[in-house]
This record gives C-alpha cells, structure tokens and sequence, in this order.
C-alpha cells in the first residue's frame, strides 16, 4: 500500500516551462487520470515519478517519506513502474527478454534460466490474452503488438504504482477491454494507477478521479462524480468545442477502386473509395489493415489483385509514385516510419514535397519555413517554433508533425493509420474537421483505427477485417461498436 | 549568434583555428603566419579535402566508404598507366581514371544499396581490392608523366597552386548543391531515418548508390591530382587516407549514424588537422611525439566542443 | 603560371654562396615511417650523435606511417622554415621535384638510403636496393646450394624493394633448380610476416628458404619456422639487423642478414650538408660561382654481411 | 534447424567453412586437411581472436575500438620493459601490462561514455597515442625475455601451442558470460537501443565504460601473449589488427550499429579470414592477387548469407 504524494513539482525544458508546481496525491487503489492538451505536461511528470527525469524544484514523497528517483531502477525499487508513452523495447531481442529486460529470472549462481524466462513470459502474455510466442523477434511484431508488451513489461515489476502513458493510442477494443479487466484487479490489490489517455470515454469508464493539466500548470483534481466531459474539455482545452456536422461528403465518382488485393498478410480484400467518401478499417490487432495500406501506397509488393485509381490500372512499385500520382499514407509507427527525430520541425513537414519547396530550381529555405510555419499554425503545433527539433516535442505534437507532413502533399487519397493516435481532444477535434474538409473537397479518405468512436463519427462506411480477410462492410447508419466487435471477434 | 557559434561545430572549429593560429602565430612569428607556410598548408590538404568532400556526403546519409583512400590511388595509377604505356592522351586518360573510380563506387553503392552487404566490410574488402588492382597497374609506380598532365597540379594562379584550387571550387560547388538542390537535401533525410525518408518518396536505394559514386569519383579526382601533382602515380598513394578524411569529416560535425554534417565542414576539418601538422613540423616536433600529442589534441578539441554546447544548452 | 619543364636535368644548381658565418645552423632530416625503429636505431641516432659532436641543432620529420606524399608535403613545409641544410630519405623517385625545389631554394640537400637519379640533389649516400636482392639471392642460393623452393615478402609497390626483389630474381635465374613459388606482401607486419610463412610452410612442406626485405620479415619468417620446428632446415635470409634480428641470427634461425651502414648515410649525409655551407674544401675562389659543389656527387656505402660467423660483432 | 542455419550468421558460417574445408581438402589432400596446417592456422589467428571477442562485445554494446592494435603493441612491450630494465618477475609485469590496457580502456570509455566524446575519433586518436607510448617503452623493441615468460607462449599441450587454448579460454569464457548473465546480457539492450536500456534500469554509462576496459584488457592479454610467442616485445606489433579484428567480428555476425552478434562469431570470422589466406598461399595465389581475391572471397561470403535470409524469409 502506497500513497504517492508529488509537491510543488516543476521542470523547465530549454525554451519550454514543461510543468510548474504541481500538486498531487494519489492514494493506494485508486485509478486517477491525468489529463491535459499534448504538451501539457502529463509525460514529463510521469517521467519524474518514474526516475527518468528530475525535476527542478519540488518533492515527491512515498506514505510521508520523501524519497529521491535519481533513476529508473530507484523507481522501481520504491514499485513504481510505467508504460511509457515512447515505447521502452529493444527490437532486437525476443518478447520474453524485453519484458524481463535486466532482471531475467536467474540461478542461485547468479545465471539466467531461459526456460523459467519464457514460462514467465507466457504467463503475462497469457494474462493479456496476447497470442505470441516469447521467443518471438519484437521487430516482426505490429506496432499495437508492441504496445501490449510494453504493458506486459510494467506488469511484470508486479508494480505499487502502476503508470500508464497513453497505453490505449494504438490498440484496439479487444485489447483495452483486457487492460481494464486487469486495472481494475490491481485496484483491489490496493496498487495505486496513474492513467494518461485522450480518449475520454476510457476515462469516465475506469478513472476515480481525474487531475487535469494545462500547459504544465495543474488544473485541479477532481472525482469523476463531480465533473461532466464538457467541463473537462472547458479546463484542458481552455474552451469550448463547438460540435461539428460530420455529415458525409460521399458522391458517385469513384476514385479508387480496389479488387480482391492480397498480400502477405490479408488477402481478397476489395472496397470502392469514392470522392469525397471516408471509408474506415476496423479490426483487431495484426488483421493486416497496415499491410493494405502498405500494399497500395507502394511500399510492399501485392501477391494479387487489382488496383484502379482515377479509372486506370495502377502499381505503385515505390511510394514516390503514390505521392506524384496524389496518393498519402500516414503511418501508424511515428517514431520509426514518421519522424526525422532529429531534424526539425519544418524539414520535417516539408520531407514530402521536397519539390514544393522550391524557388525556382534552387531550394529555398524561406519557402520551406513558410510553409512548415503554415502547417504549424493550421494544425497548431505547439513548439518554440518550426527549428524545434521534433525528439523534444510532446507525442501529441510528434502525430500532428506527420499529418502536416502528408497534408502538405495534398493527396487525393488519404489513408491514415491511426490518425489520433496520442492526440488530444482540441487536436482531435481539429483533425476531424480537417478530414471532412478534404473530403468535402472531394477527396477520398481511409482511415485505419482501433478507436471505434472514432471510425462511427468519422466514416461513411467502415470495412471490418479479421485475420487478413474482409468480415464485413457497415454502413454509417448501420454501424455500431457491438456490430463491428462482433465481426472483427468470432 | 553566439547560439551559432556553440551548437555549430563549422563556426566552434573556427574560432578554434582562429585561437590556435593566433598563438602559433606569437610563438613562430617568422615561419607560421607567412603567406609561403598557408600557402603550403592548403596546398598539402587539398587532395585530403575533396576526398573528404566526398566522405561528408557518405557520412550526412549514414554511410562511409573505406575504399577511397585505395581509389586514390587506383585512379592516379590507372591514368598514369594509360598515359605512359599506351600514350593515350592526356584528357581521355583522366576521364578513364575518373571512370574507373566511379566503377569502384558504383559496384560499392550497388552491393550495399540493393544487396543490402554491410557497407564496412564491403568498402573494406574494396578497399584491398583496388590496391591491388593499382599495385597490378603501376608496379612500383610510374614516373615521368606528360608534361601537359604535371601542369594540371603544378601550375599556379594568383601564387596558389591548382589543387588548391580545385578544393575551393569542389567545397564551393557541394556546398551550394547541398545546401539548394533537392537531390542533395535528400542525404540528410536518409540518414537522419531510412525507413521514414522511403516512405516520404524519397528512392533511398538509388540515392545510396549515387552518394557511393559521388564520393568514389571524387577520390578519383583527388587521386589524378595527386599524381599530377608529385608528377608520378605510386601504388601506395593514400594509403590510410581513409581513415585521416573520416576523421577530419567528423572532426568537421559529421556523425558516423548520419543526418549531421556541413559540406564545409569537412575542409575545416581537414584545415585544423593541416594546421595543427604544420604547428609540429615548425615546432620540430616528430617521432612518437607527434602522434601522442596529435591524438591529445583531437581528444581535447572534441572534449572543449562538447564542453561548449553543455555551457550553451545551461545559459539558456 | 605553369611549373618549370625539368629541362636543365642534372646540371647541378648552385648551392647557397654564404660566405658569412651562419648563425644559429640547423640540420633537418625528412624522412617517411619516422617511428619505424631501423630508421630510428640508425639514421636518426647517428644524426643526433653527429649533431651534439658539431655543436648544431638537429630535428627530425616525417610522417609516422610509409606514406611519401606526406613526406613530400613535410619537405615542401620545412623548405618555408629555411633550414641550413636537409638530408632526404630517398623513399620513392616522386619525391624528386620538391627535392629540386629545395635545391632551387638554395638548401643544401643530401639524399640518402636509395638515390633520386632525376633530381637536382647535391649528393647522395647509400646502397643500391637491387644489390641487397642481389646478395640475399647469391647467399640463399649458396645455402640450398642451387635447388629447392624459395618464397620472399615484403612490402609490394615500394620502388626501392621492387629493385630488391627484382636483384634477388635475377640471381635465382641462374639457378634453374631453384623454384620461386611467390612473392608476399607482409604489410611491414611481424604477425603478417609469421601467418603467410606458416601458411607457406603448410603448403609446401619441402620450401627450402624464405627472403625477407623489411625489417619486421625477418622476425615473422623465424617466429614461423621455429614453430613448425623448422628452424635451420628453412634458410632465412632478410634485412636489417635491429637486436631482434642478430638475437636470430645468434639463435641459428636466420642465416644471413643483409644490413646497410645507415648511420654512416646520416653522419657522413650531414657532414656533407655541413662542408657544403661551410666551404671546408674551397676548389674554386667561389664554388658557387664556378657551380660545382664541394662534397662528392654519389656514395655507395657498401652492404653488411651478417652471418653466424661474424654475429658476435655487432651484439652490443 | 534450417531457420537457424539460414538466419544465424555463426551457422551460416560454420556451414560455408565447413564447405570450403571440404573442398579444399579434396584440392589439396597432401596439404590442407593436415593437423600441422590447422595447428598452425588456428596459432595464427588466437591474438586476432582473444581481440576479436573484447571487440564482439563492444560491436554488440554499439560501440567499437581502434585503439586495440595499438594497445597489443604497448601491453607487450610495457611488460617486456618492466622484466627487461627493472627485472621485475613475470607475473608482476604481465599484471602490469594488462593494468596498463586497462588504462587505456577506462580512458576511452570514460571520455566515450561520461563526457560523451565521439567514440571513433576518440580510439582513432588513442591509437596513436598508445603507439607512441609503446614506441616510447620499447625503442626498436626489447629481446631475451626471460625463459618462464617465453613458455607462457611457446610452449605446447596436446600438440597445440599455448595461445590456441588461451583463445578457446577467452571464446568459451566471454560465450557463458554474455549468454548467461544479466551483466553481460546488457550490453544487448544497450546496442538495441540505448534509451530503452536506460529506462529499463540499466545504467548505460557504466556498462559502456566497462565494456571499453574488457576489450583493452583482452588487448593487454593478446599483446602479452604475442610477445611471449615471439620472445620479443616490438614496437610495431598489431598494426592494422584493429580493421583486421572489426572485419572478423563483423563477419562473424555483429553489425555497427549493435545489438547484433555473438562471441563464439569473432571465432568464426577470424577463423574464416585464416582459412582462406591459408588456401590463397596453398593455391599458389601470390603478390597482389592475394588482396584481390581476398576482398572478393569477403563480399561473396556476405552476398551469399544474405541471399540465404533472403530465400529463408520467402520459404517461411
Ligand atoms: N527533452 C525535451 N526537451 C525539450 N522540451 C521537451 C522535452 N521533453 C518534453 N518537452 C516539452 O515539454 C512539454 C511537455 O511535454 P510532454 O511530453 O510532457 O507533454 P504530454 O502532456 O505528454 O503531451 P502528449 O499528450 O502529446 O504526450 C512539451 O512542450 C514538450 O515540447
Ligand atoms: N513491420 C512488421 N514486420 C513484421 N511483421 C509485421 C510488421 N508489422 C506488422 N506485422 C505483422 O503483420 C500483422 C498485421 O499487422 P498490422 O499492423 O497490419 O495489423 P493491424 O491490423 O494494422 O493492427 P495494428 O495496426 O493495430 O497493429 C500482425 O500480425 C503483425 O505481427
Ligand atoms: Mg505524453
Ligand atoms: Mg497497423
């Protein structure tokens, strides 16, 4: 039994006041969120408390005790222990040694037992209902796989305070009702859980009670009781959302058409995007919605199939083809397949359409700043300003780093993979309304998420996949979250 | 400004050279600050610096290439050989030798861009590979080469001899290419992250590929120099070059795990290496000696450079 | 402009006409692999030793590896120092020009160990590498008494040990029944040296003598059949006689080294710097002006011939 | 079985040298499938190997060491010159000489790890520190070590000299350790990616200072054993071994980027590089052809492992 209590707790990043004074207590057996804007804050303290970073001024005291986590393995000493939002795995080595990752079970001479490692690791994998083999390479896993093991490794440190830092951006239904199962078994174990997520809902699901921060300063705790999603929204966001009409944009034009595509992952899968249609991919983790995307933006080979984009035949054999032919794929990977983590923001934004930013033949920089600083602005970027190196940026911002990039093509057909992944509620809120203004400009959109809410606001039709094959195709008005479980399940 | 100064590694190492120079200058007011010695100075760095031109774009995508220093010499040779034995006149057998290292880089880019070798060991093996080859050409070197061919690195303008020269101009015109084509902007998205650059539209393998001949053929270059320069080809031109550029390139900003680097960071490199070897020869300074304190010195100069950009990142 | 095209070959260039006493005399000696314990050991021990005897200051320079374009560009450097004299290793023919440019420079300027025939040195001391070849193929071939199988190594692509292996070839010609199966590149690397003679001695169990031509040969070779308890029934001859190298000739692996006098290239080399700046032996009312130089043109020191024999002799 | 062939490069090389074997023997009946040959092969290759798996272990921790060779050289002749000038017994010396490695990988992997110096600039330039300072200690090299130092080398077990089990001593050893221990197992989260080892609690800093200091101490060890074979100490002991290493550990299965490999591969790879030299001079292969085929042989071995991963990915 554990009550954390943080004081006055303050860190400032070059350029960037990342949290100031805040106060917070959570008490054993509780689940209290943390929420605010991307950039907030809300990484950087769980950081502190996980003894990856120090902080500048203030205290953090275990059951009255104050204690100092000048590292990691402090924290874990005192059990705390973190899904980090970034995650913490080596991709080299197997699932098993990267949940155990420096305390393999070992001999009492002090030597690894690998058998022993892997029955361990079944049992975590088992209890997440996660069905991989722990002798697996983590690099031939998906990115939503990965995240499950970054959540099996915090488990596994058998932890007092449980942090989680958006574990729930990049898995799908299935996954997180298994999460909760278990968040709400460490509860009454008496483990105290700090949960970070911008999806709302969750929140009012399984949190005790919420503390809110903005711009790094804290907005005030408050038991979910007492506070309603328009009032959280008012005090993270600063504002008010006005809702907006997601009424479809869809016309009779088709744009692409796709026929009995197969590939190494999924196969027969064919759908007609239409102008100005957005049409959703739904299914749990490693249906092979990414691979699709994959196979038609032209970064793997397509085993069969047909795909017709603007009425004629088309294989893109590289992705440079799909961007000239106006084409877009966000990746769901930012770290690895979205980001020059360290360049910054503008080369980042403008990686895409190099071409663009042009004067004449000569490459000018002014244009590229010009450009970048109008994604910035448009998608508001918050950073100290387009030089910011992108590593230093909130995850939020990381996403809406990529978006400006492939907006800034301005494709025709847009797929994304995970399009809200990590992004808060204002930030979602912007990019829907960017969506369906392109599609209101006739534009077809594909959007691959595993958040449900999401595709049920967003689609005109939502294309269920399970185990790499077509389960089902659901209309806008059809469409509920128990019809698509239960395609993408059983 | 000062910003610029600290984090830049091209404007710290200039004011180092700046430092350096001044001292020299009080301490050998006769011999170090004299037009003759700086002339001798670029002079003597010029062919290390257009190969190192080369190395700086390997590096900016990520990638470094073992071989040039063996090209150097292969292309010196193989231009001389076809001059002196098959009297091939002197333009048609530059552009040979030139070819021939581009060979060597294309076979180099191509393994290791699209047969996805590891680039040590393939510029490595190479690197044997065309010592030989330059060793089969020219035995133990050719001398007396045409006349017309000595003048291309013996002739002077305004009292600097051409492969200065050349430098400048090689210096002048990557820089300008890297800083305002598209082509060449392509490197640093390449090194900074392969997979993100591929899916951005960016074709990394043949980009890959091109920056192994651009550097290859650039040692060529270096390499017909040099020989035009000591009016003889020797087989064992370059010899350890390699390793001498790579150092300067990083000395100039460069990382070996790409995405960093400045075109004119790699003459700055190479400039503090010519720099700090004059200092030891007029200081008469030699045997063991010189290579402890040369190795001290690079250590320091690195140590005071991260020292620097601590002191920028906390007065901020 | 354009450089001079060498016409006035082997006209001698007048050395300076000082007739007033110089101050502060200085005697610099450039030379390549500067650390290399032969060079370190003979020549540049006897330099320093004639200098404390003259009462001059002496510095040594070069680069630390084999690498002649950086000697050449440390002459060309220390040329801009204004030394009284320079006493040049004749590592490779290229070096020639900057030799001339000293000469023309009004340096006096020896060059020892192996001569540059097209250069406007002033004199020159030292053996001719071909007799080296010479003598180690004329002592082997006495050892195999005319037959068996031979193998040499070295470093391949230097001029003066291709003279060396070509003298030592052209005595093997005489000799029908000796077989030369190869001829090695042991990269001046004792561990190089011992692999290829093992490698050597598994391939062929009846090879009769082994040649070494740099100074870590010699070392490798032995290590090599004294471990495949050879020792004796192989015939070693190499070069050079460091400590290392008489301890194996004492020991009865090594049959015969062929050593040059080095410290007498360096002594009698700065002596002659030294008459020529001043004037000991006038033949003209002024040298300079009825260009002739006062010191002798060529110098062949002659060869060592260490042998079991005479071995104790030269152990200190 | 078939996955791990094809996807674990010390499989794949086993297989390929295990063919290659073969069908040497068959070529060279008499010659290559001899315990002589391969006593002496596998002599040859035991300092390259002690060094290759200090090496493995950086390459796996992300990191590499240039100053390796150099470090051979001056453990070698730090002992030789304690023994030789101040008698100091054998093991003191050796004690001292490995101290005196140790040294120098804590320097470089204090500045590399805390003061996060470039680690390639920072090894290149210790190695040229360190070879002064063997220089320094050794002159021309120092002889007559005493008898019980020699044996430590020379003498034999079961028909294999020392050094060969000293290296399997070394392979097996550091093959349990970094298979398992936590400890050593670090360092293959530390070269996967370093921020995750970090957060994973393992302090990274540390385990890259040590990982520094193993590879010098295995250095000191080699270079004490080489010595001790020799029964000399020179000063130019493992010149070139650093690339000689890092192209072993790298085709034993290690990548430069780390997080890749393991140790019994730096066995591998130098036993591959040996076998095929060894053949090359069975072959008769001579001369500069040695280097080309040689380079080719290299690139073909990698071209085919990857060709396997290739056909393994399409078949599974
Ligand atoms: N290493 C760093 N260097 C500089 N600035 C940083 C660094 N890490 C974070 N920041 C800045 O600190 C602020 C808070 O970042 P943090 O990651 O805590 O936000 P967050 O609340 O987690 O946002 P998100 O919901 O997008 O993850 C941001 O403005 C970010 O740019
Ligand atoms: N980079 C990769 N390398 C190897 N296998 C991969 C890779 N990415 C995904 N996979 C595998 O392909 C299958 C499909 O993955 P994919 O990412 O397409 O699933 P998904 O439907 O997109 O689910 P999610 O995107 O939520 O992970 C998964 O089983 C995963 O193991
Ligand atoms: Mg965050
Ligand atoms: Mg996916």
């Amino acid at each position: 039994m554990r009550t954390i209590e943080l004081q006055g707790i303050s860190k400032t990043f070059p350029g960037v006041k990342a949290l100031q004074g805040i106060d917070m207590l959570i008490h054993p057996g509780e689940i209290h969120a943390v929420c605010g804007e991307n950039g907030a804050g809300k990484s950087t303290m769980m950081n502190i408390l996980a003894g990856n970073l120090q902080p500048d001024a203030g205290r953090i005291s275990i059951n009255d005790q104050i204690v100092s986590l000048q590292s990691p393995q402090e924290a874990f000493e005192h059990g705390i222990s973190i899904v980090h939002q970034h995650l913490s795995l080596v991709e080299s080595l197997s699932i098993a040694e990267n949940i155990f990752a420096n305390q393999q079970p070992t001999n009492r001479f002090g030597f690894i037992q690998y058998k022993l490692l892997r029955q361990k690791t079944k049992v975590l994998l088992d209890q997440l209902d996660i069905q991989l083999d722990p002798t697996t390479t983590l690099s031939e896993l998906s990115y939503a796989e990965k995240q499950m093991v970054e959540i099996a490794k915090a488990l596994s440190k058998n932890p007092e305070l449980f942090i989680l830092d958006e574990p729930t951006a990049s898995i799908s239904a299935k996954e997180t009702k298994i999460l909760f199962n278990i968040l709400k078994n460490l509860k009454q174990k008496g483990v105290a859980i700090l949960y970070i997520s911008h999806r709302l809902d969750e929140i009012f699901q399984i949190a005790d009670r919420i503390s809110i921060l903005k711009d790094g300063k804290p907005q005030g705790t408050f038991p979910v009781a007492e506070i309603s999603k328009e009032l959280l929204i008012q005090k993270m966001v600063g504002r008010t959302l006005e809702e907006t009409s997601d009424q479809s944009h869809r016309t009779g034009e088709v744009l692409l058409d796709v026929k009995n595509l197969s590939g190494e992952k999924f196969t027969n899968i064919s759908f007609t995007l239409h102008c100005g249609e957005i049409i959703g991919l739904a299914g749990l983790i490693g249906a092979g919605r990414t691979e699709i995307a994959r196979a038609i933006f032209g970064v793997e080979v397509k085993k069969g199939g047909e795909i017709i984009f603007k009425n004629e035949s088309i294989v893109f054999d590289h992705p440079e083809e799909a961007i000239e032919r106006g084409v877009a794929y966000v990746p769901e990977d930012r770290k690895h397949l979205g980001l020059f983590m360290d360049m910054s923001i503008r080369d980042n934004i403008i990686a895409a359409s190099l071409k663009n930013a042009r004067d004449g033949n000569l490459f000018s920089s002014a244009k590229a700043t010009n450009m970048a600083s109008s994604s910035k602005q448009s998608l508001n970027i918050a950073a100290t300003g387009v030089d910011q190196i992108v590593r230093n940026l909130s995850g939020g911002n990381q996403q809406k780093v990529v978006l400006g990039k492939w907006l800034l093509t301005n494709p025709d057909v847009l797929i994304i993979d995970e399009p809200t992944h990590g992004i808060d509620v204002g930030a979602r809120h912007e990019i829907y309304k960017i969506l369906s203004k392109l599609a209101s400009q006739g534009k077809g959109i594909i959007v691959i998420s595993s958040d449900m809410a999401e595709l049920l606001r967003l689609c005109d039709n939502i294309i269920v996949l399970k185990e790499g094959s077509k389960a089902g195709t659901l209309s806008r008005q059809d469409a509920t979250e128990q019809k698509i479980m239960s395609l993408a399940a059983n | 400004m000062l910003k610029k100064i600290l984090q830049d590694r091209v404007y710290s190492l200039l004011v180092l050279l700046a430092a350096i120079s001044a001292v020299a200058s009080i301490v050998f007011p006769s011999t170090f600050p004299t037009f003759e010695n700086f002339r001798q100075i670029l002079l003597n760095l010029s062919i290390d610096t257009i190969v190192a031109v080369g190395m700086m774009i390997l590096l900016i995508s990520g990638a470094f290439d073992l071989s040039v220093g063996s090209v150097v010499a292969f292309a010196g040779c193989l231009t001389a050989y076809l001059m002196h034995f098959f009297g091939v006149p002197v333009p048609l057998a530059i552009m040979a030798g030139i070819a021939g290292a581009m060979v060597v880089g294309l076979v180099n880019g191509f393994l290791i861009a699209y047969q996805g070798i590891n680039p040590m060991i393939q510029t490595l093996a190479m690197m044997g590979i065309v010592r030989g080859m330059a060793l089969m050409v020219s035995g133990s070197g050719i001398q007396n080469l045409p006349y017309w061919f000595n003048t291309i690195g013996q002739s002077k303008l305004l009292g600097l001899q051409m492969p200065v020269w050349y430098m400048l101009l090689a210096v002048l015109m990557f820089t300008f290419l890297v800083n305002k084509t598209i082509v060449f902007r392509r490197f640093y998205y390449i090194g900074g992250n392969e997979k993100a650059a591929d899916l951005s539209g960016i074709r990394v393998k043949k980009m890959k590929l091109w920056s192994f001949v651009i550097s290859a053929s650039l040692a060529g270059v270096a390499g017909i120099l040099l020989s035009s320069r000591l009016g003889a080809a020797l087989p064992t031109m370059g010899r350890g070059l390699e390793l001498r550029v790579i150092t300067a390139v990083i000395l100039g900003g460069a990382s070996l795990s790409g995405g960093f680097g400045k075109i004119p960071g790699a003459l700055l490199g190479a400039l503090f290496m010519g720099i700090i070897s004059n200092i030891m020869v007029i200081a008469r300074i030699s045997g063991y000696w010189q290579e402890i304190i040369l190795g001290i010195i690079l250590i320091a100069t690195l140590w005071l450079d991260k020292f620097l950009q601590k002191k920028y990142a906390d007065l901020r | 402009e354009l450089p001079p095209r060498n016409a006035n070959k082997n006209t001698e260039v007048i050395t300076s006409s000082r007739d007033t006493v110089i101050t502060n005399e200085e005697y610099v000696m450039v030379t390549t692999a500067v650390t290399m314990p032969m060079y370190v050991n003979h020549d540049q021990a006897a330099f320093k030793k004639w200098g404390e005897k003259m009462g001059v200051k002496t510095s040594i320079l070069g680069p630390a590896d084999w690498d002649v374009p950086a000697q050449i560009n440390t002459i060309e450097e220390v040329i801009g120092t204004h030394p009284t004299g320079l006493l040049i290793n004749g590592t490779d023919p290229a070096i020639a020009q900057v030799i001339n440019k000293a000469v023309a420079a009004g340096i006096p300027t020896v060059v020892y160990d192996s001569d540059i025939p097209n250069s406007n040195r002033h004199a020159f001391l030292g053996t001719d590498w071909y007799e080296i070849g010479k003598m180690q193929g004329e002592e082997m071939a006495k050892l195999l008494n005319g037959k068996g199988k031979v193998a040499y190594m070295g470093i391949l692509g230097l001029t003066n040990m291709e003279s060396g292996f070509q003298g030592l070839l052209d005595v093997f010609k005489r000799y029908p029944n000796i077989q030369v199966i190869g001829k090695y590149d042991d990269k001046a690397n004792v561990e190089e040296a011992a692999r290829i003679s093992s490698d050597l001695i598994a391939a062929n169990p009846d090879i009769a003598g082994i040649c070494g031509f740099d100074s870590n040969s010699g070392p490798g070779i032995a290590l090599a059949v004294r471990e495949a308890n050879k020792t004796g029934t192989i015939k070693i001859t190499t070069v050079d006689w460091e400590p290392e190298h008489l301890q194996l000739v004492k020991d009865g692996a090594i049959q015969m080294l062929a050593g040059q006098k080095r410290e007498l290239f360096t002594w009698y080399g700065a002596q002659f710097l030294y008459d020529m700046v001043h004037h000991t032996n006038k033949m003209a009312n002024n040298d300079a002006k009825a260009g002739i130089t006062s010191v002798p043109y060529i110098i062949n020191t002659g060869l060592l011939k260490i042998t079991k024999e005479n071995v104790d002799e030269f152990v200190k």
